[in-house]
């Protein structure tokens, strides 16, 4: 009962994701920053704007459905909570079981569909376009994802992420073999993450934020937070599946190599919003179903002969 | 090499070298010679034919007539658009910009200054 | 599909200054769109005659952040051709220099605006970054970033020595270094040729049929340039490239500027090195005999015009300023059909907006 | 085409009441009957091929009389500039929006501010003025202040 608690609220639970979500968002910041010649934000500049939002105003335009602007945020933070419960971190698994990896991404999945219908829900134009635009974009990302994920859960033969964590230890981390998958699971999570070059749902020159167009004080806090663990999330999920724990060491060295893992994705993300344009969203549909589609189709043929 | 990757380039080159920003108000600013702040007026030089007044495109100058010889300057430097004309005008140098920094407000005609002479007139 | 209507402005993040765009969708696609300006109309051919000529100088320079010295430069010639006096050679030269950099400043905040329009923020700020030169060149040789107050009727109001001539050679030179790079990045740039080629193309008969002047007109092929076709002293004695594109497209909009930023680069140097000796002013009577003067003037953005009539007492009976924003605004509700969305900003940033320019 | 073929070709279009009147800088100018407005404008644009609008100035020039004058501004390789005088009572003159598109922002900006009425064209909102502007045109008479 305790020890649910405690991962429940501190570790891998609430605190710990909450944590790691505001470090995120400030190393991307600053890394941002540092790519545009800027000084950046000081280390607890995330924290101050969650606690600064939390205290202001929260209004929303007549018209909009306030349950759905209340209820779609809070379902959203759940959902990725819950997904993350499941993401080992350094190789601790306390909730493992076979097909974790499909909870994982159900779970993952919500906050699109949340951000979908707060923005249909809506009565600005901008958010209506936001959220018509994060649908389109759902279909044009999430299918190479899938194919970039199951790329390592059939090499492994396994659904669950340590069942994949146990094989890297016997074949070696799977990005040696899948580096198509990689690459896809990488575009693949700044889709999901709606991050520049793919924030087309709430590109700021576009539709100004797209569904949360609306949105404002802990509501937004919220949204943010939410955006911010789904992000950490991920990145925890790719180097899971992609570059495995490592074998034997102790603790500690086990944790600082997976910081070092984290970085350097966070690095990965932060330099792709730095060097490419934003896409049309008609661009990222031809790109996803004519580029990425065959080429995790062609990756995951070429796991299951190698399985063969 | 640095054509073909020109933008990942820049990227690395600006993570390497030192931030641009300037922390304004804690660091030191440097303003060029030619920096046009606040004015500053010398009355020895003014013969007071007060083509300065007539010039200031913002109205943010008054001419006093204190006797034939001796005249003063009354500045208004929150309606002064900084502009240089005044100091071009003179044909006789007596006024010049400083690099005193004015300070805006909403109200443009809430402070204004006697100038006297340049030691005595300065806006701080 | 039904129809909405996208209020770009007044206020709107793709704005720097505001205009109200009313864009019809249907989805992602734009069916068209209306046009309101006026919201930073000062009255400024009006209130120009209220003031005297010196002080109109002062006026003029606050019609536009961007391009004030050129604006002053026009008017300066117009009353000085009015009063008939010919300035002295090293104040047209610096006058030109001013221009230059103007033009080098306004291509690189504009660059940089494209780039985060669309989505390039590493871009918008190295740009940015590269802009602070010139502006810190600017306020080294008048004093002021942006107002330079640089013009006085009859000359300019600063002297340049040997000094000021090695430190604007030596921050153009960094200029340079640093900028050339980023420029080649992106004339080279997938993801911004990507969003840019093709779109909102304008072909050389509509410019025409709109009287659109500057890079616009002469990214869809129409060599016009008015340092060259009108010169002002001292431009009939430079020489220099005036940069075409075919296309007509965005993407030749942002190469016409990109190259004009080299091109504008070269000439300064040709500036520096033909610098005449000698008096920067010269006397002119605070009263304008009475007459009428046409200038135009090729400003970052294309023609600047002017129109000034003297009725012989110190303040003028008519300035009429065209500016050339104002022509390229006319084109925009035709450039807003047959594109997406996703196109607003790429089209309403390849005009290069000056509201306040057109405004006046 | 030669400023005397010009002068000729514009008196064959509009009349011999087309005058040359003293130049402007650089700039030719021509002095022009406003009823054959139109026509000039077709023919400059058509057969003469100078179709860069510049600008359009109204002006009063001389307050009293209240004769508001019309600039019309071109330039092809030089500027060429035309003359219209319209009563200050009822100014009127036709629009070449349909000949020239590009006319339009200039010729609402001429209406706004002078008052001028310019036919031909469908009526359209305020260029530069607020929408709720009531007092005369800003060029003439006096703006008074709040």
């Amino acid at each position: 009962m305790v020890e649910g608690l405690f991962y429940l609220l501190l570790f891998p639970g609430l605190a710990f994701q909450v944590t790691c979500g505001l470090v995120f968002e400030w190393a991307d910041r600053k890394l941002l920053a540092r790519f545009q010649r800027r000084v950046g934000p000081r280390w607890y500049q995330p924290l101050a704007d969650l606690v600064k939002l939390f205290s202001k105003e929260d209004m929303l335009p007549t018209g909009a459905s306030d349950w759905a602007a209340t209820i779609l945020p809070l379902v959203s933070l759940a959902s990725v909570l819950t997904a993350g419960l499941y993401v080992p971190i350094a190789g601790f698994t306390p909730f493992s079981f076979e097909g974790d990896l499909i909870v994982i991404l159900f779970f993952m999945g919500v906050p699109t569909m949340a951000y979908y219908l707060v923005g249909m829900s809506s009565v600005g134009i901008y958010s209506i376009l936001g959220g018509a635009r994060s649908l389109l974009q759902y279909f044009s990302y999430e299918v190479p994802l899938l194919l970039a994920f199951s790329g390592p859960a059939v090499l492994s033969g396994s659904w669950s992420v340590s069942g994949i964590l146990e094989a890297q230890t016997e074949l070696g981390p799977f990005f040696l073999f899948q580096p198509v998958g990689f690459g896809l699971a990488v575009v693949g999570l700044i889709g999901k993450l709606k991050r520049d070059p793919l924030d087309i749902p709430k590109a700021k020159s576009e539709v100004v934020a797209g569904s949360l167009t609306e949105f404002s004080g802990p509501k937004l806090a919220l949204w943010h937070l939410v955006m911010d663990i789904q992000a950490i999330i991920g990145i925890f999920l790719l180097i899971n599946l992609f570059f495995g724990a490592p074998v034997g060491a102790a603790p500690w060295i086990g944790a600082l190599i997976f910081g070092g893992e984290v970085l350097l994705m966070i690095f990965i993300l932060s330099a792709a919003s730095s060097l490419f344009a934003r896409l049309r969203i008609d661009q990222l549909a031809g790109l996803g179903w004519r580029v990425l589609v065959p080429a995790g189709i062609i990756q995951l043929l070429f796991v299951i002969l190698m399985g063969v | 090499m640095a054509k073909k990757n020109g933008l990942l380039f820049a990227l690395v080159d600006a993570l390497f070298s030192r931030p641009e920003t300037v922390r304004y108000p804690f660091g030191p600013v440097s303003l060029p010679e030619g920096f046009r702040g606040a004015i500053e007026f010398d009355a020895e030089c003014c013969i007071g034919c007060g083509l300065c007044v007539r010039d200031c495109p913002a109205n943010a100058l008054e001419l006093i007539r204190e006797s034939r010889e001796v005249y003063q300057l009354r500045y208004f430097p929150t309606r002064c658009a900084f502009c240089g004309q005044c100091q071009s005008t003179c044909a006789r140098g007596a006024i010049s910009h400083s690099n005193h920094i004015v300070p805006s407000t909403a109200n443009p005609d809430a402070i204004s200054v006697v100038l006297k002479d340049t030691s005595g007139g300065r806006l701080d | 599909m039904t129809k909405n209507i996208i209020p770009v402005g007044p206020q709107h993040p793709l704005l720097k200054e505001p205009i109200s765009v009313n864009i019809e969708v249907s989805g992602e696609d734009v069916l068209g769109g209306s046009l309101r300006i006026g919201y930073v109309h000062r009255g400024i051919e009006r209130l120009a005659q209220e003031r005297t000529y010196v002080q109109n100088v002062h006026l003029i320079e606050r019609i536009c952040g961007i391009c004030s010295h050129v604006h002053t430069t026009t008017y300066c010639y117009a009353v000085e051709a009015l009063l008939g006096i010919e300035i002295p050679p090293k104040a047209q030269y610096i006058r030109a220099l001013m221009c230059e950099l103007e033009r080098i400043h306004s291509h690189l905040l504009w660059i940089g605006i494209l780039a985060k329009h669309i989505g390039l923020e590493m871009v918008f700020m190295h740009s940015w970054h590269n802009r602070e030169v010139v502006l810190d060149i600017m306020e080294e040789l008048s004093g002021g970033r942006v107002s330079h107050a640089a013009n006085l009727i009859g000359g300019v109001r600063f002297d340049m020595d040997a000094e000021h001539d090695q430190m604007v050679r030596r921050q153009l030179r960094k200029l340079e270094d640093q900028l050339f790079g980023v420029l080649d990045a992106i004339s080279t740039d997938t993801t911004i040729k990507a969003r840019t080629k093709g779109v909102a193309p304008i072909t050389a008969e509509q410019i025409r049929q709109y009287c659109v002047v500057g890079p616009v007109a002469r990214a869809s092929g129409v060599d016009v340039d008015m340092r060259r076709d009108n010169p002002l002293p001292p431009y009939d004695k430079l020489d220099f490239n005036v940069v075409t594109y075919p296309d007509g497209d965005a993407w030749a909009r942002t190469i016409v500027r990109v190259d004009e930023t080299r091109e504008s680069l070269k000439l300064c140097e040709k500036i520096l090195d033909q610098m005449p000796e000698g008096p920067v002013t010269t006397r002119a009577r605070r009263k304008v005999p009475a007459g009428e003067t046409v200038i135009r003037s090729e400003a970052p953005r294309g023609e600047v015009f002017y129109y000034l009539r003297s009725d012989g007492s110190e303040y003028p009976a008519r300035l009429k300023i065209r500016t050339p924003t104002l022509a390229a605004l006319s084109l925009m509700p035709v450039q807003l059909s047959e594109i997406r969305v996703a196109d607003i900003p790429v089209v309403l940033a390849g005009i290069d907006l000056c509201i306040a320019c057109a405004d006046r | 085409m030669t400023e005397v073929d010009l002068l000729t070709r514009l008196k064959e279009v509009a009349g011999e009441s087309v005058a040359r009147i003293e130049p402007i800088n650089r700039e030719t100018v021509y002095a022009l009957p406003v009823e054959k407005w139109l026509n000039v404008v077709a023919v400059l644009t058509g057969e003469l091929g100078i179709r860069h609008l510049s600008a359009i100035t109204a002006q009063q020039r001389d307050a009293s009389q209240g004769e508001i004058e019309v600039m019309v501004h071109f330039w092809q390789g030089r500027g060429i500039t035309f003359v219209l005088t319209l009563p200050g009572d009822h100014p009127e003159i036709p629009s070449i929006t349909a000949i020239i598109p590009g006319a339009d922002f200039y010729e609402r900006e001429a209406a706004e501010m002078f008052g001028i009425n310019f036919t031909g064209r469908e009526a359209t909102p305020h260029l530069l003025l607020p929408d709720d502007w009531d007092q005369a045109p800003p060029f003439t008479g006096r703006i008074t202040h709040d």
